[in-house]
């Protein structure tokens, strides 16, 4: 078992989930997170400042760009507290941007965004194509030369925080092989970005037509490293969003105990029938044991093998977790469950949210089975 | 009832047959209902009650009701052949539910003549459709302790309190209403009565409720001070707790009587299937991953299960020690899969699973996922999945209620 | 949908139905069905001439046999009953073998063996090896020709009832195909039979040892059938599993009921809590999902596909129905659920054995896959 | 406690690791019991009572218990280092369960120096086994209800009345019991009392119970005008419920104090996965099944769960809304896990399953199998699955009980 991962929990993560768990109940009330849901970014830009000053954007890059040093890991309490309190922000997709950036980019490209990233640009990936597929090396958008250029074509599905993003990290087909280019969002043409109807209503999403974007040959990735960095960009997606459905795992289940410990039907507080509360016991036990798979995640993050397990087991028993959590929160909420105003639905669209990017419980298990049988 | 004619059965049924075939609708081009629960547009509504309407009048609506009311007066075989025209034909909905299934048989039990007369077929036309006023906001599960006060009045009753879940709250005509009539009966079954109430009485007023699908579809039905005609009392005072579970029964399909067709789209757990091929996973479609065959192999098996339980409740000698049990289990056994079926039928979207109603990538138009959603007011509405198992384990295997 | 089955029940059926329910509740309350546990052959042989006396054996065996001709799943209500109310007899073991000489044997065989196994004669299979493999093509015993005689080899295990049966269908390999062989009870060498300890003590199992035994070429079933003999063979074993489990799935729920509606705990009936009343439900309606298929296996299993299908559908709910109620039963019995006089125990046993043969759920779902996808 | 020498700590590890490696018996040539209450056997309690006994004087069981009374005086970190050594070498079990898990760390807690120099070393050495008696046949759940009379006359207590599920029953030199000795008292928790009863008092005798498996391992206590020394009686009368609850609480972990090692082998998932390639399917490895693949993998990710659990318990940052939270939830989580897994385990045995514990050709001699019916000893025992959920429900995360 010495391969499945240990648990550690460094004094930097210790600070950072308390300074993130009260920034996060202060920033984001429920009533501001329905808030947001009406508005065109979906986050409140200075709440993003508070984020970037408070250097959560620093926590894994490297000192010489800018950034404190520490893993990845580390960024997991911060997350999971995002997660808790559903804050929204494009704090998610800016890390995973800069992520793919220091496994993938030239030095230059690490030099001209890092620095700008942890003062607070944003930038996200484009990488989703319309097979739905889970296998980011499965592409079927286009990159050709013309000279100095590259003529994109194609479309991307699911570009978070679009519309607010300076730089896109694209993937494409070039010479029959992956490649990830960098686009700058003045390089996009008009009518580029279509907003997307997406399950969970708190995030931003956006479909990405590739036709007509032309850019310079230095705006690609290095060639010999883009297999491993969309290797490192899946990974990383999966450990951080394990850690925001953690958080919101937490908070569905504290939604529905405090429903079933006010709320009284034949002149009995619900909590107290066997029907209720044992299953809640049940989601509380998956809720503690995906927690402890996303700190063992963090804590490996880095090691080589044990890193994959450990977030693949995490992303797969957040999915299970939240997704029973909030199935049946909505259902213990009886007819207030049904409606929009209970806020169970907003979690249970977030796991399905989850689920559906960077692959769902099955999927993680059945890469698993590659790594452990 | 006469014998049936097997002749005259097979000519109807073939008839009926031929008139689905010619007139269902083709594509609207807005979305159809898939249950009555989700009629949330006018035009939605319009329509579901043009089609209604249309059935009747060609006799597969209400064939086996009374044609003294407006039904074919035939049996009931005659009916189910109807339904199954509409189902091999893929019909939209009956949009008169609670009329069809609620009202129409307890009128037709136990309702005087002048009700028969005024109501019943206008029911059937979908010219008055019902709603029903069981559930208040604080007494969800617990139908008996309804609050709504209902205090006679000379010739009037007058009307104090609220419901929820209405179903077709703005649109209905017509509510059944469970009201309080008496606060110091001696427990609180005996102290409601049951009344068929006018939603044009002044001082009823109906709020919309947004689901959790983000869509509108119930409402929430205040009264104020609002005052009904005496007669449109059912029954005795006292005697409200009684018919209304007689109506539950008529809900659960525990008794027969109602007027045909379905209210809610029969799920096709075969359809998945074709999700399956679609999308792509490593390169491949899901449909050739094992686990996902077996997951699917599952649902095929247990939508084949609860078809060959309703088919097996009708053969007696199969359903000797409990009786009742296919009829009371089939409401939690069917809303049951219909959640996990729409739930597993996301995850094979893929990353496309992501997107929701509206996106015009969506797969299906986002049907699954919204079908997931809605299924909770199935395994809610009508008693939850919870109180379904009590009744399940009291009325059916006799375990004690306390 | 169409080609999945549906349901259909007989005259016949219901006069079987009848009859075996109160046949078996009269010879088999639970107090005989643990004596006979003890004894050897694990049946009493008066009871078996009352089952012979019935006819039961003549169901589906053609008129020109001695049988009445009618279809296997007209015995499916025999079945389910003799399962409810768990009274041993050969009856399963000889009708197998009836029904593997029926669709394999050559004339000459059925004309020997069948008129004296409507008259109460038992037989039996001998199919399954050491592999444990379902598959029943999967063969490692041998058979070769030594003029006029054929002389086996090899080990075949689970040979039920086999101290009491005058035959034993065998299967090898033969010239690298499967072959079945009929040996008689004389021609086996001293030793060759050896009782198995299995999970369910109700029934009698033994290992038969191959080496030794020769016997006349005119002993080999008709080579041009033993595929589909076979196929024949898995699916009526699965066929009357299925009947078999049903009915013990419908004991043990009403078994547990009984507790549940008598023990009391904390002043109350355990019955009335939810967090044992609800999971009695659940398996309720497993059960009936399970009977409902196992009468749809029954109504056609004689039709090309849809028999298959349906057979495969019914023990695959059988497993799942009788597994978890047996499961809960043992469980919701408390300490007493721990002890060897609790009769739960019986039944899971026989859930266990009965996955154990002929393929288990997640088995017959593969095949189902197969066959349906 | 003084501050842990590290230097200290890694050579008394490495002393305890080389010490398991020499002296872990060899195969006895008998089945070994995986848990205390398999114990079935003169053979296999003599073995074990043996082989705690050697441990206990090579220094590795009780070293953090006090000197004075047999322990080591260590630092629980060096006990916590030896039980570590004993899982490497697959140490056998731990038999005086009770003893070592429950009385002894109660004595040292609240026990008179009498009681302590009595019985602490007794413990340790296997001398004296310890077994408990709070079930009774009719309240197998509801403590609190126990019904066995003590009545105090002169110098003794008179005890009548019946206990069940007593592992080591027919073996012990003494029991811990919960009795009545007050059925007036204003609630049934405020009669109950609690002694430490010598088992070879005249009245008391024990019956074997034989269990699910077949196999034996408990009995049922009876008490017949048993007389027992008054000085017997723990603490005062009326005080039994206090006492037994925390003396639950030592079992379930919530509490520390221990004497170490191990009284249940620990559960490897991992030795599933031989199973999985010995069995076939079709003419290949039971492994080569793409859907049993993924059921293997989710218990492995479940035993690595549960394992990162007891880590994560022990870092106090990660656990601070709920504190109690991963003690309380440990033994729900892993006998339930314990029972699915050899569930489990046995479907992979194909018609291998069949077998029984004593066949020649039983796969892992029965181990799987066994190992599920033995299972339910542990989610009934010690407080049932359904108990355990509702006593989480309520301590851990704040539902009302009524």
């Amino acid at each position: 078992m010495e391969n499945l991962g240990r648990l550690g929990f460094s004094e930097e993560q210790a600070d950072l989930l308390e300074v993130a768990t009260n920034f996060c109940r202060d920033k984001s009330p429920i009533d501001k997170v329905r808030k947001l849901i009406e508005s065109d970014s979906g986050f409140n830009p200075e709440v993003w400042k508070d984020i970037v000053g408070l250097g959560w954007l620093r926590i894994a890059i490297p000192e010489e760009y800018g950034g404190v040093g520490l893993s990845l890991g580390e960024a997991a309490p911060v997350m999971e507290q995002l997660g808790r309190f559903m804050l929204a922000s494009p704090f998610l997709s800016t890390t995973l941007a800069a992520q793919a950036v220091l496994a993938g980019g030239t030095e230059e490209q690490k030099q001209h965004l890092l620095p700008k990233i942890v003062e607070g640009a944003i930038a996200t990936l484009a990488l989703t194509e319309d097979s739905g597929d889970w296998d980011l090396s499965q592409i079927s958008a286009r990159a050709e030369k013309d000279g100095d250029e590259i003529v994109l074509s194609g479309k991307k599905l699911f570009v978070c925080d679009a519309v607010s993003a300076h730089w896109f990290i694209v993937s494409v087909s070039m010479d029959h092989k992956p490649a990830l280019v960098l686009v700058d969002r003045k390089q996009l043409p008009e009518g580029a970005l279509r907003r997307e109807t997406i399950i969970d209503e708190t995030k931003r999403s956006y479909a990405l037509t590739l036709d007509g974007i032309r850019v310079n040959v230095s705006a690609m990735f290095d060639p010999h490293k883009v297999r491993s960095a969309l290797s490192h960009i899946h990974l990383t997606a999966n450990l951080l969003a394990a850690a925001e459905m953690v958080g919101a795992t937490q908070a569905v289940i504290d939604y529905t105990i405090d429903y079933l410990t006010t709320r009284k039907q034949f002149g009995r507080l619900i909590g107290s029938y066997q029907a209720l509360k044992h299953p809640t016991v049940d989601a509380f036990m998956g809720y503690e044991q995906a927690r402890s798979h996303l700190y063992s995640a963090a804590h490996c993050f880095n090691e080589q093998g044990t890193g994959e397990v450990a977030t693949r087991m995490a992303k797969a028993e957040a999915d299970k977790a939240l997704s029973y959590a909030a199935d049946r929160s909505i259902q213990f909420h009886g007819g207030f469950g049904f409606t929009y105003d209970c806020d169970a639905q907003l979690y249970r669209r977030r796991a399905i949210w989850h689920a559906s990017q960077f692959g769902d419980a099955a999927y993680h298990r059945k890469k698993l089975a590659e790594l452990l049988l | 009832m006469t014998a049936v004619d097997p002749k005259e059965l097979r000519e109807f049924s073939q008839g009926a047959d031929a008139w689905f075939r010619d007139n269902v609708p083709a594509d609207p081009g807005f979305m159809l209902p898939l249950t009555f629960m989700e009629v949330g547009t006018d035009q939605q509504f319009n329509f579901l009650r043009d089609w209604q309407c249309k059935v009747w009048e060609a006799g597969y609506l209400g064939a086996a009701w009374p044609k003294d009311y407006g039904g074919g007066g035939l049996d009931q075989s005659f009916q189910k052949a109807a339904t199954e025209a509409m189902r091999r034909h893929n019909a939209p909905i009956m949009l008169n539910a609670i009329g069809l299934n609620w009202t129409g048989p307890l009128l037709l039990d136990m309702g005087s003549e002048e009700q028969k007369q005024n109501y019943i077929k206008r029911i059937l036309s979908a010219e008055d459709v019902w709603c029903q006023g069981f559930s208040e906001p604080e007494n969800g599960s617990d139908l008996g302790n309804a609050q709504l006060r209902a205090v006679r009045d000379g010739d009037d009753y007058v009307l104090n309190g609220s419901k929820i879940w209405t179903t077709h709250g703005s649109y209905a005509k017509h509510m059944i209403l469970l009201a309080r009539t008496n606060f110091d009966a001696p427990n609180k079954y005996a102290g409601l009565s049951f009344f068929l109430a006018p939603m044009d009485a002044a001082g009823i007023e109906t709020t919309p409720i947004r689901k959790l699908t983000g869509e509108f579809g119930f409402t929430q039905t205040f009264f104020t001070d609002a005052r009904i005609p005496a007669d449109c009392l059912m029954g005795e005072e006292g005697q409200g707790w009684l018919i209304a579970m007689r109506t539950l029964e008529y809900e659960r399909g525990a008794r027969g009587g109602q007027a045909g067709g379905y209210v809610i789209t029969p799920l096709d757990a075969f359809s998945i299937l074709e999700l399956a091929k679609k999308a792509q996973r490593d390169g491949a479609p899901v449909m050739d991953d094992p686990v996902m065959r077996d997951r699917l192999v599952e649902f095929l098996i247990e939508a084949q299960g609860l078809k060959l339980c309703q088919e097996r409740g009708r053969i007696a000698p199969l359903n000797t020690d409990r009786p009742m049990a296919l009829s009371l289990t089939g409401k939690l056994m069917w809303t049951e899969f219909a959640r996990r079926l729409n739930e597993f039928a996301i995850t094979l979207l893929g990353a496309k699973g992501g997107y929701y109603v509206g996106d015009e990538s969506a797969v299906d138009d986002g049907l699954w996922t919204r079908g997931y959603l809605n299924a909770f007011s199935a395994t809610i509405g009508g008693g939850t999945s919870e109180i379904q198992r009590n009744i399940i384990g009291q009325h059916v295997l006799g375990l004690p209620k306390k």
